[in-house]
């Protein structure tokens, strides 16, 4: 990282710490969902802007991780600072099944399946009924107290996004975030050159579904709820258009994306109920006029 | 009748043809010759407006066509029997005639199957079961009957066996009788001179001489560009 | 010489269409090695088939004694033979020493041996070193931060056969290197192609249709047509034979 | 469950597979020859529906029906037209991220137009006098708009096969799937083609809507559900290929009417197995469209 972009990193993380501080309790919950969705679609983004994998299905891991607290809890199997590190490891692990699968088809093929497996696990969770009560979805104390006051909830989940940013920012920026480019840009030669681009789209795949995984399990910690939506589809959809307002080629990109995104959403939600007109006119013209997103306007910052 | 002038075509950022002129005058058979990538395809392209030229003009009867998009050039009197396996191949050989049918012009479907009787027999044969001669009469019946004054042929001869190649001759010979325009890419170079009036050689996208076929035949660059002969190279021995 | 790569018997069928029928050759270690033949010969296929990207209908490809037919491309790439291909396929969007890099440690076997920093795993900066050596070799040292995709295609080939040679490869495969050269670029090319040769003991096999390339560079020619060798020798005998120049002249209608 | 009822069940099933025949032959087609991922395809869909209701409620009761049957895919038609020139022309060439935002973003924003135009309320559209009865056979009785809906999508089945084999539009339109660029040096207008064949993808969306309209309640919403439906129809069958949308359309429809006599609740959940196990075992759907002859050259 260049030095700008460090300090740019360390005072945004001082703007954050302080934030509980300075704001009041409803946009400090706004802060929180923006820090959520923001490692959502950064891990999103290890496939889509990274891999050149477009998976329509990254919802699936984001819910499995949520209902892993929440089942823990309803059937009292864990206590909770044990269910939620074990959340983006089964994310992960049903991720790494669910990919062998679906990589064995290419391009749009390959997203309709992953959105299948979504839309297969969305199934799942609202007909098994007696295990996580359907579509009525789990609620209760299913976190512990301390998180659930605001200020130590938000910086559990600020260090908790933190932490796994870096660790992305660190798997984007290794020789097999290099790798993953690589395979973006043109996959046969990648393979030519001895790359087993197979095994290296697996192991993006399963990454990217053990951090939407944590994303999932700290949803829970700001809500305190799961429910079959948010394995849906169209859950699935949020990320990707996160990250690609925010700019799909850059790390900061998804990051900026969330910000923005859950800033106007809870802004104009408010205001009009023409949420939805304006985010697809938003995406429309980012699509059409600006492909580089959200950090293709700042100047001097093309990779983050 | 066809008049290139200076055209310059990019392919994204890569410089293809540089600078390319040529002319083709009502009645002649002119051939392009030059080595794989030496843009001869590339030229057919720009004249068919499918890959437009960013600079330079290109003029079909006193009428600037560069910049109209491929169908309207068609519809203006040149047509293009590409190079390669460029046939409908879902389609049968008659819905490819007939679809390939324009209004308006001297080649109708039984004209052109009187050409071609072969393909009359073949005709309800989808087209990508055809061998490389019967492709080769279907590509060229097609770019007829969109009733072209001026016919493009990239590569008639690529992919055929010689009997083929001298029956294309023949074909070639009668079309001209009928008073159409050719103008002609090959790398057979004997085969095209002996059909041509004039030629072109072109190499790395810019025509590098011209000249009436005995000319070209003679030439002794057409021998070191197309042939084996080596050439004096300048600098090399690094 | 040893022989490095020995090709007996192979075909390869589409459908009913044999676009390689029964090619044999064989190139010897430390050579410069040409393939021509008119355009639609089967060279492309003949390349492809070596490697990898291609599976012979039948006939085996031996590259050092072992049989490399029908292996996976990254297999046969590990097992020493690069290719550098006729349509640039450098990555557009990285930077000439990114990709570079990456070239290198493709090389590296598991995916996660590769999570960590780049300068660690690679062994320190040995690697990063051999990233500008070979930057040095091709002649990019100068544009090595620029993205591919602004280069000129003359560097775009040469930074194409830079990432062959990253993977330190005994034979290497150029499919037309000069496809599309101006004559300036052409000669760097020549002139690199004849030094990676001398300086590295690199073997070479290349197609290509400029003539005065491929007979100022080859030690040995294999002229190929419809898919069967109909010549190979060197370049004086090759220019002689009757069938090459019927070949290429085409013969009159 | 007696006989009767299941036999309802099974036509109810059909029915919906019929009617998602429709939706997805115009899905697939517009894939076909343009290559293009529409998700704003549910949205002509439920517009189809939403005009449908909205021409059938500007006359007396039931009068309307037949001509807001054809009026409304036919204005819908026309509004697809319209979009194809102003947006989706400008993404064919484009990378399939790129179409699937573009038309996902478009969806977004005609399901918040038409919540604005239409309203939050659901509408109902009564069948037509004559196909409000049931017919009774051995003892079941199966609903006339029921089989109406199936013979609907049997004639769209059979008008499409006469249209792309027997007319030269559908020449066309079956050139363009396989070569473009050979098409327009046959002197034919491609773009244009183009518009014309995305407006008949919409006109199918809307007629699938349009049709539907007696059998449920017309909304927001009834945009995604189809789509989902509608893209596991395409898949199954292979992405461009109307047979195989006619196959995929069966196979869910087999699928649902088995799921829902034996195990009702796992219906939903039968459907998405059956996709992903089609393209497990064939990677682009049993029918899967012809890749183009020039993209394959060497």
């Amino acid at each position: 990282m260049a030095t700008r972009a460090r300090l740019g990193v360390g005072f945004a993380l001082l703007l954050l710490i302080a934030a509980p501080w300075v704001l009041p309790t409803a946009w400090l919950l706004v802060l929180e969902n923006a820090l959520v969705l923001a490692l959502f679609a950064a891990a999103t983004n290890l496939l889509v802007g990274w891999t050149g994998l477009v998976s329509f299905g990254q919802a699936a891991f984001y819910g499995i991780g949520a209902y892993t607290v929440a089942l823990a809890w309803l059937h009292g199997i864990a206590p909770f600072w044990l269910a939620f590190p074990a959340a983006p490891l089964i994310a992960g692990l049903v991720a790494l099944l669910t990919g062998a699968i679906a990589l064995r088809a290419r391009k749009l093929y390959f997203a309709l399946l992953t959105l299948a497996f979504s839309e297969l696990f969305y199934v799942l969770a609202e007909q098994l009924y007696d295990i996580t009560n359907g579509a009525n979805g789990i609620f209760g104390a299913m976190v512990p107290d301390l998180l659930v006051s605001p200020r130590p909830g938000f910086y559990f989940t600020l260090a908790v996004v933190t932490a796994a940013l870096a660790l992305l920012h660190r798997i984007c920026h290794s020789p097999f975030g290099l790798a993953l480019q690589a395979i973006r840009e043109r996959r046969v030669r990648a393979e030519a050159l001895g790359l087993a681009v197979a095994h290296h789209e697996l192991a993006a795949f399963t990454l990217s579904g053990a951090f939407c995984g944590l994303a999932g399990a700290l949803y829970v910690v700001h809500d305190q709820t799961a429910y079959p939506e948010l394995l849906d589809w169209v859950k699935s959809g949020e990320p990707v258009i996160v990250a690609v307002i925010g700019g799909i080629s850059s790390f900061a990109g998804p990051l900026w994306g969330a910000l923005f995104y859950q800033i106007a959403h809870d802004a104009l939600v408010v205001l009009t109920r023409d949420w939805q007109l304006v985010l697809g006119a938003l995406l429309l013209l980012v699509v059409l006029f600006r492909p580089g997103g959200i950090v293709s306007l700042f100047p001097g910052r093309e990779e983050g | 009748m066809l008049e290139v002038a200076a055209i310059d075509v990019y392919y994204g950022t890569s410089h293809i043809l540089q600078g390319v002129s040529l002319a083709v005058r009502a009645g002649e058979v002119i051939v392009l010759l030059g080595r794989n990538g030496a843009g001869k395809t590339t030229t057919f392209r720009a004249v068919m407006g499918l890959t437009p030229a960013r600079r330079g003009d290109i003029r079909f009867e006193n009428k600037a066509i560069t910049h109209l998009p491929p169908h309207a050039i068609v519809r203006a009197g040149l047509g293009l029997a590409p190079s390669g396996r460029r046939l409908f191949g879902n389609l049968t050989v008659a819905e490819n005639l007939a679809l390939a049918e324009l209004p308006g012009g001297p080649w109708t479907r039984g004209r052109v199957l009187a050409l071609f009787p072969k393909l009359a027999e073949i005709a309800p044969r989808r087209a990508a079961f055809l061998s490389g001669g019967e492709q080769q009469m279907l590509k060229i019946a097609r770019a007829l009957l969109a009733q072209p004054r001026l016919l493009l042929l990239d590569e008639p001869t690529e992919g055929l066996a010689p009997v083929v190649v001298r029956e294309l001759g023949g074909w070639l010979r009668g079309m001209r009788e009928e008073g159409l325009s050719i103008l002609m890419a090959e790398q057979n170079a004997r085969f095209a001179l002996a059909l041509a009036d004039r030629g072109y050689v072109m190499e790395k996208g810019r025509i590098l001489r011209e000249g009436t076929t005995s000319e070209l035949l003679t030439a002794s660059e057409l021998a070191t560009h197309l042939a084996l002969g080596p050439r004096q190279r300048p600098a090399e021995n690094a | 010489m040893e022989t490095l790569l020995d090709v007996a018997g192979l075909v390869k069928r589409f459908g009913g269409f044999a676009a390689v029928d029964g090619v044999s050759f064989e190139v010897a270690e430390g050579s410069i090695h040409a393939v021509i033949g008119p355009n639609g010969a089967g060279k492309s296929t003949l390349f492809r088939l070596l490697t990898g990207f291609h599976a012979p209908t039948a006939g085996t490809i031996r590259l050092a004694g072992r049989d490399i037919a029908g292996l996976a491309p990254h297999r046969i790439a590990r097992l020493g033979l690069a290719q550098s291909f006729q349509i640039t396929t450098v990555f557009p969007k990285l930077s000439v020493r990114e990709q570079v890099a990456f070239a290198l440690i493709a090389q590296s076997p598991t995916p996660w041996r590769m999570l960590g920093g780049l300068v660690r795993v690679l062994g320190g900066q040995g690697v990063m070193a051999e990233v500008e050596t070979l930057l040095a070799e091709v002649g990019l040292a100068e544009v090595a931060e620029r993205r591919a995709e602004a280069l000129s295609h003359g560097d775009q080939r040469a930074l194409d056969v830079a990432l062959a040679l990253a993977t330190r490869p005994r034979l290497l495969l150029l499919d037309e290197p000069t496809a599309g050269m101006s004559p300036f670029e052409t000669e760097r090319m020549v002139a690199m192609i004849q030094r990676l040769a001398g300086a590295r003991r690199l073997t070479v096999l290349f197609s290509e249709h400029d003539m005065d390339v491929v007979f100022s560079i080859s030690e040995r020619i294999t002229v190929i047509h419809r898919g069967r060798v109909i010549a190979e020798g060197d370049a004086a005998s090759v220019q002689a034979d009757p069938e090459v120049a019927e070949v290429y002249l085409g013969s009159a209608a | 469950m007696n006989f009767a009822s299941a036999a309802i069940e099974i036509l109810s099933a059909l029915t919906t597979a019929a009617n998602l025949f429709v939706i997805a032959a115009g899905l697939s087609l517009v894939f076909g020859a343009l290559r293009i991922i529409n998700l704003a395809h549910g949205s002509f869909y439920m517009i189809g529906a939403l005009l449908m209701a909205s021409l059938f409620a500007l006359g007396r009761p039931g009068v309307l029906f037949w001509p807001a049957l054809l009026l409304a895919p036919l204005l819908t038609a026309g509004f697809g037209a319209v979009l194809e020139r102003l947006l989706f022309r400008r993404i064919y060439r484009a990378e399939h991220l790129v179409q699937l935002l573009l038309s996902y973003a478009l969806s977004l924003i005609l399901a918040d137009l038409a919540l604005r135009l239409w309203g939050a309320d659901s509408r109902t559209v009564p069948p037509p006098a004559a196909l409000a009865g049931r017919l009774s056979v051995g003892g079941a009785g199966f609903p006339l708009y029921d089989l109406f809906v199936i013979a609907l999508a049997l004639a769209v089945g059979l008008g499409l096969w006469a249209l792309l084999h027997r007319t030269r539009f559908g020449w066309e339109i079956r050139a363009a799937v396989e070569d473009p660029e050979g098409l327009s040096l046959c002197g034919r207008n491609v773009p244009a083609l183009f518009t014309a064949v995305f407006a008949l993808g919409a006109f199918l969306a809307a007629l699938g809507g349009a049709a539907v309209a007696p059998l449920q309640a017309i909304g927001p919403g009834m945009d995604s559900s189809i789509l989902v439906s509608a893209f596991i129809v395409t898949v199954i069958g292979g992405l461009g290929s109307i047979a195989g949308a006619a196959l995929g359309a069966a196979v869910i429809g087999f699928v649902q009417a088995m799921g829902t006599l034996w195990l009702p609740t796992w219906a939903p959940a039968f459907i998405f197995l059956a996709m992903i196990l089609v393209l497990v075992i064939r990677p682009s759907g049993l029918m899967g469209a012809p890749a183009r002859a020039w993209s394959e050259e060497e």
